[in-house]
């Protein structure tokens, strides 16, 4: 029944806007891109408004991939220790941003034990201001350097996973905040990465994903499990990584929000936080931004046999 | 001296670091040296902002068009830098406060350089991103066009792949029980499938491709046939 | 050294810790514990192999176990075991990973035995770290299928695993390196003695001297983009060589080409090509070092620049050759809103789709890399894109005669074709 | 001015009115931000020679700290963000108040925004002024970043570790020491800076060449691992895949469309042969499955890019205009 509806009302929307372009020919062909941008920015604003205010989002269904980063994570127990990696800017929060909080709040709530790292020099901020809306305020029980801890930012981008697989103390000495490593106590027997139960990597980019693989789960398929999320962008390149190197993936705001409404399903209660609700949410401008450009593609190629048809004839 | 031995010191180098991959003694040498090029790139910077600051003021000393922007471009510049490296305004270390602000850190929450990068850089940043939505509209109504074959293979995917990937794809293709046999052909498990097969397998070409291809382009310089990096041997 | 190579009192410790519990009707151990180290590898693996235990028929697996047994005098915890793997029954051999035969310890872990290093004396910094050669030893347990385990089987001293001077797991790697690496050399080798060289059209590429004719006749410059990646990226220098190629031509038909770049180093390396193009164009004179500058190290700061800077100078081309992330559908598309010819070379797959869908030519991937070699029309430079070849037969090779063999081995079941599917991807294929 | 400039300037005047009006004569004090500031204070209880911080919580009882003297103590106020919300909330005596700085940080960060924006309608000046801006910021940004994490970590903090301990870097560890092999990378540096004289400028090119070789080689061996072998591994797989004992026709169709899809690619890339014939063929398959590729390519991205347009216009309704509250911020305003 939906798909009769939508495919009456797609049909009549190309009915209609065939006959438009047959009318104003002139103006389709040069259609001034503006126009363009103008569609969009309202396909985009009117949800984020409206769910903002609303605060109603769509049912989610997670799809395997996210499943499974789900389901390694839950695997787990408590006291296992996560190495959570985040490199990414704020370029790229509106993407990784709500993974980033819900890998947090997933490892909080089972009681993991967090190291956050950076290879991005801005990934760092990003590690600190997660600790900030996540951890401190929502799990006040938790003690830095007992239940988690920031190692920081180093340089060295893929050089430094290939040091730090083997031995963490040659590259870092001091945690982020400029506390000798020997002094804290969840880093007693942590000598190299290998010893984590589970890598959590967060990637906008390079260095990211596809170094975690190449310099750490692949030369210790062993020892070293991963899952990821990343932009859109890298996931098709990740693919191939699936399932050996990588067991699960979370591609882009589609793969957050799946994610997101398994562990806060299971774990959220009723009244969560909209904080933890982020990637749910902006699904809704996604929904009518894609529509839109489903939409636009039709109407590109209305456009061109209609003016193929007209340069036929004369 | 101003060709042949550059060109010795990237063909050993080369080598060298092959070989080293083979040895187990050996293999952390390409750490060092990436550590070193870091270093490097970074003393670089002297050349860069340098450079940066010679095109802007040379335009405000022209009078060139526009040269009021260089001048932002300057003061932000010098501002900016001003601020980070001096450290002004952070707090000290918590762990060691007698050491002063020179021990605190250089984008501490609350410090001028924080600021500038939470009101300037990150808005700048993230709505220059943003743009994009708006140029992948625009260009996937121009471009994607069914002209010919590949043409209507790339906008059928991208189209199956936009919708499969929200919840118009799940809610169109709902009525196909999701135990039966046909549970294959729900958008969300075709767009499964596309990336699965069609994209790994493009993929896979691709990075062979370019393995083979950064191969050949090592070689060539490494064998001294590619010499275009090292310039003219003039002064 | 030799202080810390002293094998101490470990062995008398290793017996009497052991995990199992040991239960009514428990199954024998296995017997005969021999530990060697693994050929031809960083000091990393050790070999372990056992005769099967008598009740090898009923059990379910071994389980091996590793602990760490100081060959200096290092404190002595009693060694702590902990579960490397399991194998199945009927297995006879294992080897261990990750055992490295020297690891880095701190002056004051080794403090209570301050007493015995003499010669040489340890250092007064209680954080200076050393380097210290330690063993391993080894215990496996037999798993009956009632879930009852056996005694420990251990060994009785702690072993060093030995570094080779050659990584022997990456062998077959070598031998790949060298026959590409090979296949290349022999073809550049060819062509300099003169063979010809047939190599296929590359779309695009006659392009080039075509759109930089055009910014000229039009009397506007020709922008070239090097990708945003600093020199040590192998795109940025495929795409330096390029660019080597379109200044000459550019300094022959007297164009400007303006070089904007986000690495200083880039600047700098852009400079020394460009300078050597218009040398060899002849027109030495014409060469402006200002065109070729830095703008900033942040993607969107860089393409923030330029956006603003192509919509306002309106070049008549534009070339985007290097390593290119987010910024490729902007650089584009402001390209393409300003009727620029755009012709773009990348391996970064990602952002392919959108050179492709909005400029007018686009080098995928190796073609990217091959352009440089076909531009430069030298024999030898072709005769690498030979070599590349070689590389994608034995690629067609390898992936048919593996699929086939692990086809017929699905098929006909049979165990040895299955072995070695798994002998090619475990061991060969790494 | 042109008509479409005097309609722009209406409509900017209109807005610029209405954000005013907003701001000022309605509950929702726009864009306002908060910050909890808690006091930090240290006082010295060693002497000169070795100094002994504490905060002044942890002090013991013994000590008159309001006797030591002010060259040994040091204070000062850690900020964190905070919101209305938690502003109205809080207890009496509570340490959030209302940042101005953090308040105007907000509104420059939205009329960048906005200007940025503006450049979709076409070039003007506030784009310009934006553009500059970043320029001038972003270069600045990552010098201090390469300054602080590099250069004074691992090349000062490697050939003098003590001056950087005292300096800059206290948490330094005590066992590390001087490592003279980082004169290499001071000297190589050096030879490049050494282009900024007027003669000898082709001295840089020895550092270049050193590391454009280095990395020649190192590529060569990643890219041949990792992309070359390692996906031609993951290439096989048998095109008869059976589930528990039964033909599963779906895997095994998907396995024969990887093989003839990567065979077909590689025949494209292909540069011996002209594509004519079968060549010809295969390598129209090939870019078939590439065209797919990039199709699916695009589409993921699409998604990604959206939701960065969204959370920036989050910002603008959310932080600067406060229209929505979806975080419940500010108390449902």
């Amino acid at each position: 029944m939906a798909l009769l509806i939508t495919l009456g009302a797609t049909a009549g929307f190309l009915v209609l806007l065939t006959f438009a372009v047959r009318a104003r020919t002139e103006f389709f062909k040069n259609l001034d891109r503006r126009w363009i941008f103008l569609l969009m920015l309202v396909a985009v604003a009117v949800p984020v408004y409206v769910i903002g205010k609303t605060k109603e989002t769509f049912p989610e269904k997670a799809l395997p991939k996210a499943q499974a980063v789900f389901d390694v994570i839950e695997e787990l127990n408590e006291g296992d220790k996560v190495l959570l990696a985040f490199d990414f800017d704020p370029g790229s929060e509106g993407e990784l941003g709500p993974m980033a909080t819900t890998f947090a709040y997933h490892c909080a709530t089972k009681k993991l034990k967090m190291y956050f790292i950076a290879l991005w020099p801005i990934g760092r901020q990003m590690i600190d201001d997660n600790i900030a809306k996540i951890i401190e305020p929502d799990f006040p029980e938790m003690v830095y350097g007992v239940d988690y801890m920031n190692l920081g930012f180093k340089a060295g981008n893929e050089g430094v996973i290939n040091v730090i697989v083997t031995d963490i103390k040659q590259l870092y000495t001091t945690d982020a905040y400029g506390t000798d490593i020997a002094a804290i106590p969840m880093m007693e027997g942590i000598d190299s990465i290998q010893k984590m139960d589970l890598i959590i990597n967060v990637s906008a980019g390079y260095p990211g994903t596809k170094e975690w693989v190449q310099y750490a789960v692949t030369p210790f398929p062993h020892d070293i499990r991963m899952v990821a999320g990343c932009t859109g962008v890298q996931a098709p390149l990740l693919y191939p990584y699936i399932p050996q190197q990588l067991p699960g993936l979370l591609a882009a705001i589609k793969g957050a929000s799946e994610y997101e409404s398994l562990v806060i399903n299971k774990y959220g209660g009723d009244d969560i936080s909209g904080k933890y609700l982020e990637a749910q949410r902006r699904m809704g401008p996604q929904l009518v931004a894609h529509v839109l450009m489903v939409l636009l593609i039709f109407a590109g190629n209305i456009i061109f046999f209609v003016e193929r048809k007209r340069e036929a004839r004369s | 001296m101003k060709r042949n031995v550059p060109l010795l010191l990237a063909i050993i180098a080369g080598f060298v670091m092959i070989v080293a991959f083979f040895i187990p003694y050996t293999v952390s040498w390409g750490e060092d040296v990436s550590i070193w090029f870091d270093i490097l790139a970074s003393i670089a910077f002297i050349l860069g902002g340098g450079n940066l600051l010679k095109v802007h003021l040379k335009k405000v000393s022209d009078q060139a068009k526009g040269w009021g922007y260089s001048i932002i471009t300057i003061v932000a510049f010098l501002v900016m830098l001003f601020v980070g490296l001096t450290k002004l305004g952070v707090n000290p270390n918590p762990q060691f406060p007698g050491h002063g602000h020179w021990a605190g850190q250089y984008n501490e929450v609350g410090s001028p350089f924080y600021w500038l990068f939470e009101s300037v850089f990150k808005p700048l940043q993230a709505t220059i991103f943003a743009m994009l939505a708006f140029y992948v509209a625009s260009a996937a109504f121009r471009a994607f066009r069914a002209k010919n074959m590949e043409a209507i293979l790339l906008l059928a995917t991208a189209f199956f792949i936009l919708l499969g990937r929200t919840a118009a794809g799940v809610f169109l293709t709902d009525f196909i029980p999701e135990e039966s046999g046909y549970s294959g052909l729900r958008l969300e498990n075709i767009t499964v499938f596309i990336m699965d097969v069609f994209n790994t397998a493009g993929h896979r070409a691709i990075m062979i491709g370019v393995a083979l291809g950064t191969a050949s382009v090592s070689l060539k310089i490494l064998l001294g046939v590619d010499r275009s990096y090292l310039g003219s041997g003039e002064g | 050294m030799r202080l810390y190579q002293i094998t101490t009192l470990m062995a008398a410790l290793v017996i009497h810790v052991s995990p199992s519990s040991v239960q009514a009707q428990a199954p024998a151990p296995p017997t005969n514990l021999e530990v060697t180290d693994h050929p031809w590898d960083g000091g990393k693996q050790i070999d372990l192999s056992w005769d099967l235990s008598p009740d090898d028929a009923e059990l379910l697996r071994y389980e091996i176990y590793k602990a760490v047994a100081q060959t200096g005098p290092i404190p002595q915890k009693p060694p702590k075991f902990e579960q490397v793997d399991s194998v199945p029954a009927g297995t006879t051999s294992f080897t261990v990973d990750g055992v490295p035969f020297q690891v880095e310890m701190m002056v004051r872990d080794l403090e209570p035995h301050r007493t015995l290093f003499t010669d040489p004396p340890l250092p007064e910094n209680q954080k200076k770290r050393l380097k210290l050669k330690v063993g391993y030893v080894f215990q496996v347990v037999a798993i009956a299928r009632n879930g009852s385990r056996s005694t420990a089987l251990a060994t009785t001293a702690p072993f060093t695993p030995t570094m080779q001077w050659f990584e022997g797991s990456r062998f077959y790697f070598s031998f790949m390196t060298l026959i590409i690496c090979g296949a290349v050399v022999f073809w550049i080798y060819r062509a300099k003695k003169g063979r010809p060289i047939k190599v296929r059209k590359i779309a695009g590429l006659e392009a080039v001297d075509e759109a930089v004719g055009r910014a000229t006749e039009m009397g506007r410059s020709v922008l070239f983009i090097p990708g945003i990646q600093d020199i040590n990226e192998i795109q940025t220098i495929a795409g330096l060589t390029i660019l080597a190629r379109v200044a000459k031509t550019a300094a022959a038909y007297g164009a400007k080409v303006e070089v904007p770049t986000s690495k200083s180093l880039v600047m700098t390396t852009a400079r020394e090509t460009v300078q050597a193009a218009f040398l060899e164009a002849g027109r030495p004179d014409a060469y402006n070092k200002d065109l070729i500058y830095y703008v900033t190290d942040e993607q969107f700061g860089y393409v923030a620049y330029l956006q603003g800077m192509m919509v306002r100078e309106k070049p008549a081309t534009c070339f985007y050759m290097g390593a290119f992330f987010a910024e490729s559908l902007i650089l584009a598309e402001t390209g393409n809103s300003i009727g620029a010819i755009q012709i773009a070379g990348t391996a970064m797959p990602a952002q392919l789709p959108f050179f492709v869908a909005a400029c007018d030519y686009t080098l995928i991937g190796e073609e990217f890399f091959a352009a440089s070699a076909y531009l430069s029309g030298e024999p030898e430079q072709l005769g690498s894109l030979k070599g590349q070849d070689v590389g994608k037969v034995v690629v067609a090779i390898l992936l048919l005669v593996g699929v086939l063999m692990a086809t017929l081995g699905v098929i006909f079941d049979n165990q040895a074709l299955l072995k070695a599917v798994a002998y090619l991807k475990e061991t060969i294929l790494t | 001015m042109s008509r479409e400039n005097t309609i722009w300037l209406i409509v900017f005047l209109i807005g610029a009115v209405m954000l005013f009006g907003r701001a000022m004569f309605t509950e929702h004090g726009m864009a306002k931000m908060y910050v909890e500031e808690s006091p930090r204070e240290f006082v010295d209880l060693g002497d000169e020679e070795n100094p002994d911080w504490v905060s002044i919580e942890e002090a013991p009882e013994y000590v008159d700290v309001s006797a030591i003297p002010a060259d040994h103590r040091v204070s000062w106020k850690k900020q964190r963000t905070s919101n209305y919300g938690e502003f109205v909330q809080q207890p009496a005596g509570g340490n959030i108040q209302f940042s101005l700085a953090r308040s105007i940080g907000v509104w420059l960060a939205a009329l960048l925004t906005l200007f940025v924006l503006s450049f979709l309608i076409k070039d003007n000046p506030f784009y310009k002024i934006a553009e500059s801006l970043f320029v001038g910021i972003s270069a600045a940004y990552w010098m201090v970043v390469a300054f602080w994490d590099q250069i004074v970590p691992n090349l000062i903090g490697k050939l003098s570790p003590t001056f950087v301990r005292n300096w800059a870097m206290p948490g330094l560890g005590e066992d590390a020491r001087q490592e003279l092999l980082y004169l290499i990378p001071l000297i190589l540096g050096l030879m490049l800076l050494w282009r900024l004289s007027p003669k000898g400028g082709w001295i840089s090119r020895w550092p270049m060449a050193f590391f454009i070789g280095t990395f020649c080689g190192l590529r060569l061996i990643r890219f041949l691992q990792a992309d070359f072998l390692l996906q031609i591994r993951a290439g096989i797989d048998p095109l008869y895949v059976t589930e528990g004992g039964v033909f599963d026709v779906w895997a095994s169709l998907a396995n024969v469309i990887l093989l003839i899809g990567v065979l077909s690619c590689l025949v494209y890339f292909f540069f011996s042969f002209e594509h004519k014939g079968i060549v010809g063929k295969t390598a129209k398959l090939g870019i078939w499955f590439l065209m797919i590729t990039f199709g699916a390519g695009f589409a993921y991205t699409v998604m990604g890019r959206i939701a960065l347009l969204a959370i920036r216009l989050e910002f603008l309704f959310d932080d600067w205009l406060w229209l929505i509250d979806p975080t419940d911020k500010r108390l449902g305003i």
